[in-house]
């Protein structure tokens, strides 16, 4: 099996290939594997066991890691994991190189931008018009969720195009809540 | 001693209390929202009843319907816990009119020191030491303006009736006063039903260090020394530490005299906090009473060894305290982090949701005082503590060392929390040398999480979401299966399906 | 102070050991068999290195193996933890040999203690009192014989190489001295390799009370005062205190100097423990000396403050102690509670297997050392220890009622414990009074578990037993369908079952 | 839906019948029930929640109960589940009527006893020969696990009729160890 993946550690995102035999990890809990990174010609090995549901044990050359699998709430490919290791938290993509070839992963999308609600919430105030003009970190719309106001800020320069909720409505996680047009 | 108590609070503070009422032997009983029917109070509790929807004026802040259950069940006390109606002064007459003991300060002590005016107009007369400011409501702007030239800038804004950085306002020049007055007020009223604001002087980088008393029926107070609260965020407290690096023992005995006499103004009965503001030059000014538990109040019973539920049940109960200021002896240093269901990494916006695991820390010196468990849907409506972390080490030095190990045995998925911000604040070289102001917790964040990267770490990560790919989508297929498919066309599908990236390895 | 440790042992004193190891900011190296490739001590280190078969003489007591990761990985010392070669002369020297500190005290030291009959006749010498017996090892039945008739009725058979309750056997008369002489010879012969055993008179009732010393490579030595650990079953420690109810300031200085004299008489370094027992007119006799950390030590660092483990690594690191006598103050009481997988209403039989569920205590005072989580199974092959549970409260009242706190709140599913077992222990009115002795396990066990019902408890019982099986009934069509069955065929099935027993109810 | 049921507590075993009306439970994940237990002609209410898989907070006129249902290890019946609510333990068996009828719960087996192996471990020694007369309380065999040898004793006099293991063998929890003739 090979993997493509875009490994994003804080704001830094790298791309990577796994290659793995087939047949890893199809059935048991635990074992030896065989691996080989970006395109490394000798394998190596690792010692993997799943110790709780989405919890794997890795040992590379003895050392000791526990990665804590999740699929991310805000997951929008398929197989877009958050993984905990330690205290070290990543976003993981992985793509098979088929797939990939017949589309693949986009690029970051240019144009008008949707601002997104980040948590569940109820929108307390609305702060900008349609048509408004605004200046990048601008006040857009005020939530509430745990007792605390959150003020929504431009990410950057841009014209109101669009806004899509009225104070004392209830917004979920990824709500589209203003479109900022560039 | 009274038999049943009525716990009118939820999350990690309820647990908390009702931890020490088992201890005594107490029956507990709790309240519960509709969207807190499996929170952890409820399934702790001896008995749980419902008491109204999701948001708290529907619910844990309705005196009529927690007294009306109080009754019912035959509990003979309440115990507000912090926040909710614990500084609600209503709430306390009304429960002594309905026969039922209110487990914190009598109404009056509350009224006192729940208006921060009239708690400033009381430490002047006495000739305690306040922060330079005024120490009356201002209704109109004129005035506040007026007020803010006199004083000189900066000033801070701040809410009557507040507490929990709720209607704080920082001003560092006169052209941002009037918005920040705005939304003061309207924090202020949405929060505590009153707009009324003051004004105060801001002292650069002071400490924020607060004292803890007690005192019971009988006119016996005491003070159980002091926590550095310095650490905040927003104007909360995010970590909490006791002893103060700066407070040695003679500062600590003028700071509780202090205390204890600003309680005694009061005619303070129970647990309650005595906040001050200490200067670059150790001088300190009153700045509000507290009259409730505190969150950070485990790193308290740490440190001098007193149960301080108990203290407050007991005292509720008209025991006489049986300790004296002498019998107080403070242990070693603790340390809290007030673990919240935020994104550090977004803001700090709250992130409620469902916990899809949970793995705690334990051990040596941890104590773990948490609301949630693994499965638990935190609920968007209330406060995001999850939990309170806190330790306690031989000196300053275990302790951080105790905390860091603590906080990497610590995992929560499934939300995003403060965890991480933690782990970099407690390897900031201010901190671990004790110098700490109400500005470090922004300054560490500005300090930038850095490239701390480790190739081997990513490596275990990205083999990781490779076997749970793997391992998870046969899982697809067998559910596809369920729908109406015969297993053995699956299988032959999932051979050819292992079998492709075979032939792309040409 | 050394970079890297290897912490030579499993469970919950591995995990233990490495919490502190990563506090002082250490790297940890754990060793593990075939069966604990997914044990929480493997999980918890930095490196992690298999040795062998499940069978500890294949893996844990394989001295060579350990010590060839040690050198491969660079691990510059090693923690023996307690049990497998925590107390091997051989492997002391070994390590010395490989040039690798051993976190323990010199062989010779261990050499001397480690044979009780030497350690007898060294405090003998010394003018210090011992349990009258004989001080050599008897080899035939016919000398044994002898001697106890010498002693007198009741004896007790012990080997001489023992500990941990193996090898014991107490004889009350000339009847049954035979079998229990083969027994003890060959339970030591197994433990130990060694069939060597010795006689003691039996004492009525004693109390077992031992003393906490720590000794750095510079000649200083200190005592930590004492561990209560008469409960006993089996021969084997239950539960422990500190202090002990009967020990006042007095009796624990002349205990602790004595303590101190045998370590000293041994040449002793690091945490050692000296055994007393403690006869009704509170005469102490010297038993034996451990030399090893203890199970039960958290109890001493709850009462004292003070990381014996941390002080165990920086006196192996050569570092002289920085506590005098004078700086061991005690606070508070401990208890601490040994939580085995094993089944109370079943003559204690181990119980390993699959931990289905684990809700662990914490809160205020709670400190639970624990080697297992949910979802491990618990081997065969090694001891049955779980977890140390231990609390702290201001006084032994609030220690008890603190414990049973926590025993209430812990829960463990899938496989026995002897948790119930506790929280019946800490009702028993003798062990609430203090009255502790070596015989009251096995009153409290003989006193029944009484008729303990609970109507409204029984009811919730059979409502949840219905639930559930309601709930995971149609799971198994589910499963069923997988295996080449409609869904559809499947639902119009589950509606025929479900109706069935409307039709019954006439 | 009926259940007949027997409910061990300790060393008393109680029989109850518990109705539930049909169809409680079976798609939510809580709610009120309404129940009526032996046979009493009012129902009774009871409000419920599963708070993690098998864990249910049960509130019975306000009294909060969580109860662990879990299925036996020792399990022979197709519904026995042990039940832990709070620090009680219960073992208890379900039975709808109608399978009753067609057979039932039957009474305590008369006749010989096999001893089966209370735990998974190793025979370090078998104390008796097979036709051997043994009293009550007399030693059978020696089984070792973690690191205690424990001596399975006699339940009640007999002659041992057949010794199924020998020493060095490993036995899994329930093997038959040894069969007791009366």
């Amino acid at each position: 099996m090979k993997f493509d993946i875009k490994l994003r550690a804080g704001t830094e995102t790298t791309e990577h290939r796994l290659e793995l035999p087939t047949g890893t990890a199809n059935h048991a809990s635990g074992g030896q594997l065989q691996f080989s990174l970006d395109g490394d010609a000798t394998m190596r090995a690792a010692d993997w066991a799943e110790v709780a549901p989405g919890v794997y044990s890795i040992l590379l050359d003895g050392r000791s890691y526990e990665a804590c699998v999740t699929v991310s709430p805000e997951a929008t490919a398929a197989r877009e994991f958050s993984v905990t290791v330690g205290t070290r938290q990543y976003s993981i993509e992985l793509q098979d190189p088929r797939e990939r070839r017949h589309g693949g992963i986009t690029g970051a999308h240019q144009g008008p931008q949707e601002i997104l609600a980040p948590m569940p919430g109820k929108i307390v105030k609305v702060l900008v018009e349609e048509n408004q003009q605004v200046a990048a970190g601008a006040g857009l719309v005020v939530i509430e969720a745990m007792k605390m106001q959150n003020e929504l800020r431009a990410p950057r320069p841009g014209r109101v195009e669009k806004v899509y909720v009225e104070a004392g409505v209830g917004v979920e996680t990824g709500a589209k809540l203003v479109r900022l047009a560039s | 001693m009274f038999r049943k108590i009525l716990v009118a609070n939820r999350g990690e503070i309820a647990l908390r209390v009702m931890r020490t009422c088992r201890e005594m032997g107490l029956a507990t009983v709790a309240v519960y929202s509709d969207v807190d029917r499996k929170a952890p109070h409820v399934r702790y509790a001896d008995e749980a009843y419902p008491i109204g929807r999701a948001p708290s004026t529907e619910s844990y802040l309705r005196i009529d319907r927690i007294l009306d259950v109080a009754k019912r069940c035959h509990a003979e006390a309440i115990h507000p816990g912090y926040g909710f109606l614990s500084e609600n002064q209503e709430f306390a007459r009304a429960c002594a009119a309905a026969g039922i003991l209110f487990v914190g300060p009598p109404a009056s002590a509350m009224e006192l020191m729940g208006s921060k005016t009239a708690a400033r107009h009381a430490a002047i007369a006495a000739g305690l030491p306040v922060v330079p400011g005024v120490d009356r409501n201002l209704e109109s702007f004129e005035e506040i303006r007026r007020v803010a030239e006199e004083i000189g800038y900066p000033v801070m804004l701040k809410a009557a009736a507040g507490g929990g950085g709720k209607g704080l306002r920082l001003v560092h020049a006169p052209g941002e006063l009037e918005s920040a007055w705005r939304n003061a007020c309207s924090e202020a009223e949405n929060a505590f039903g009153d707009a009324s604001v003051y004004l105060e002087k801001y002292l650069d980088r002071p400490r924020h260090i607060e004292i803890q008393v007690l005192g019971d029926q009988h006119g016996h107070l005491i003070h159980l020394g002091e926590r550095e609260c310095s650490l905040q965020r927003r104007h909360q407290k995010v970590m909490e530490e006791c002893p103060s690096p700066v407070v040695d023992e003679p500062l600590r005995r003028r700071m509780g005299e202090t205390a204890v006499r600003i309680a005694q103004l009061a005619g303070y009965v129970n647990a309650g906090t005595v906040e001050f503001l200490v200067d670059q030059d150790r001088n300190f000014y009153f700045l509000e009473m507290n009259t409730r538990l505190q969150v950070e109040h485990p790193i308290t019973e740490l440190v001098v060894g007193i149960d301080l539920v108990r203290e407050q049940l007991k005292i509720a109960a008209g025991e006489r305290l049986a300790l004296a200021q002498d019998d107080v002896r403070m242990h070693g240093a603790a340390i809290e982090c007030r673990v919240y269901a935020e994104d550090p990494e977004n803001n700090f916006f709250p992130s409620p949701g469902l916990i899809t695991r949970l793995k705690t820390p334990s051990g040596p010196g941890v104590r773990d005082d948490s609301g949630v468990y693994e499965g638990w849907t935190v609920p968007l409506e209330y406060d995001p503590l999850l939990s309170k972390l806190a330790v306690w080490g031989r000196d300053r030095d275990e302790a951080i060392a105790r905390m860091r190990r603590a906080l990497a045995e610590y995992d929560v998925e499934g939300i995003k929390t403060n965890l991480a911000f933690f782990r970099r604040l407690l390897g900031h070289p201010d901190f671990v040398a004790g110098r700490l102001d109400t500005g470090l917790v922004d300054r560490a964040l500005a300090d930038g999480s850095g490239a701390d990267r480790s190739r081997e770490t990513e490596i275990a990560a990205m083999l990781a979401a490779a076997l749970h790919a793997t391992r998870t989508e046969p899982k697809a297929s067998v559910q596809r299966a369920a729908m109406g498919e015969s297993r053995w066309k699956i299988a032959g599908r999932e051979a050819l399906l292992d079998s492709w990236p075979r032939r792309e390895r040409n």
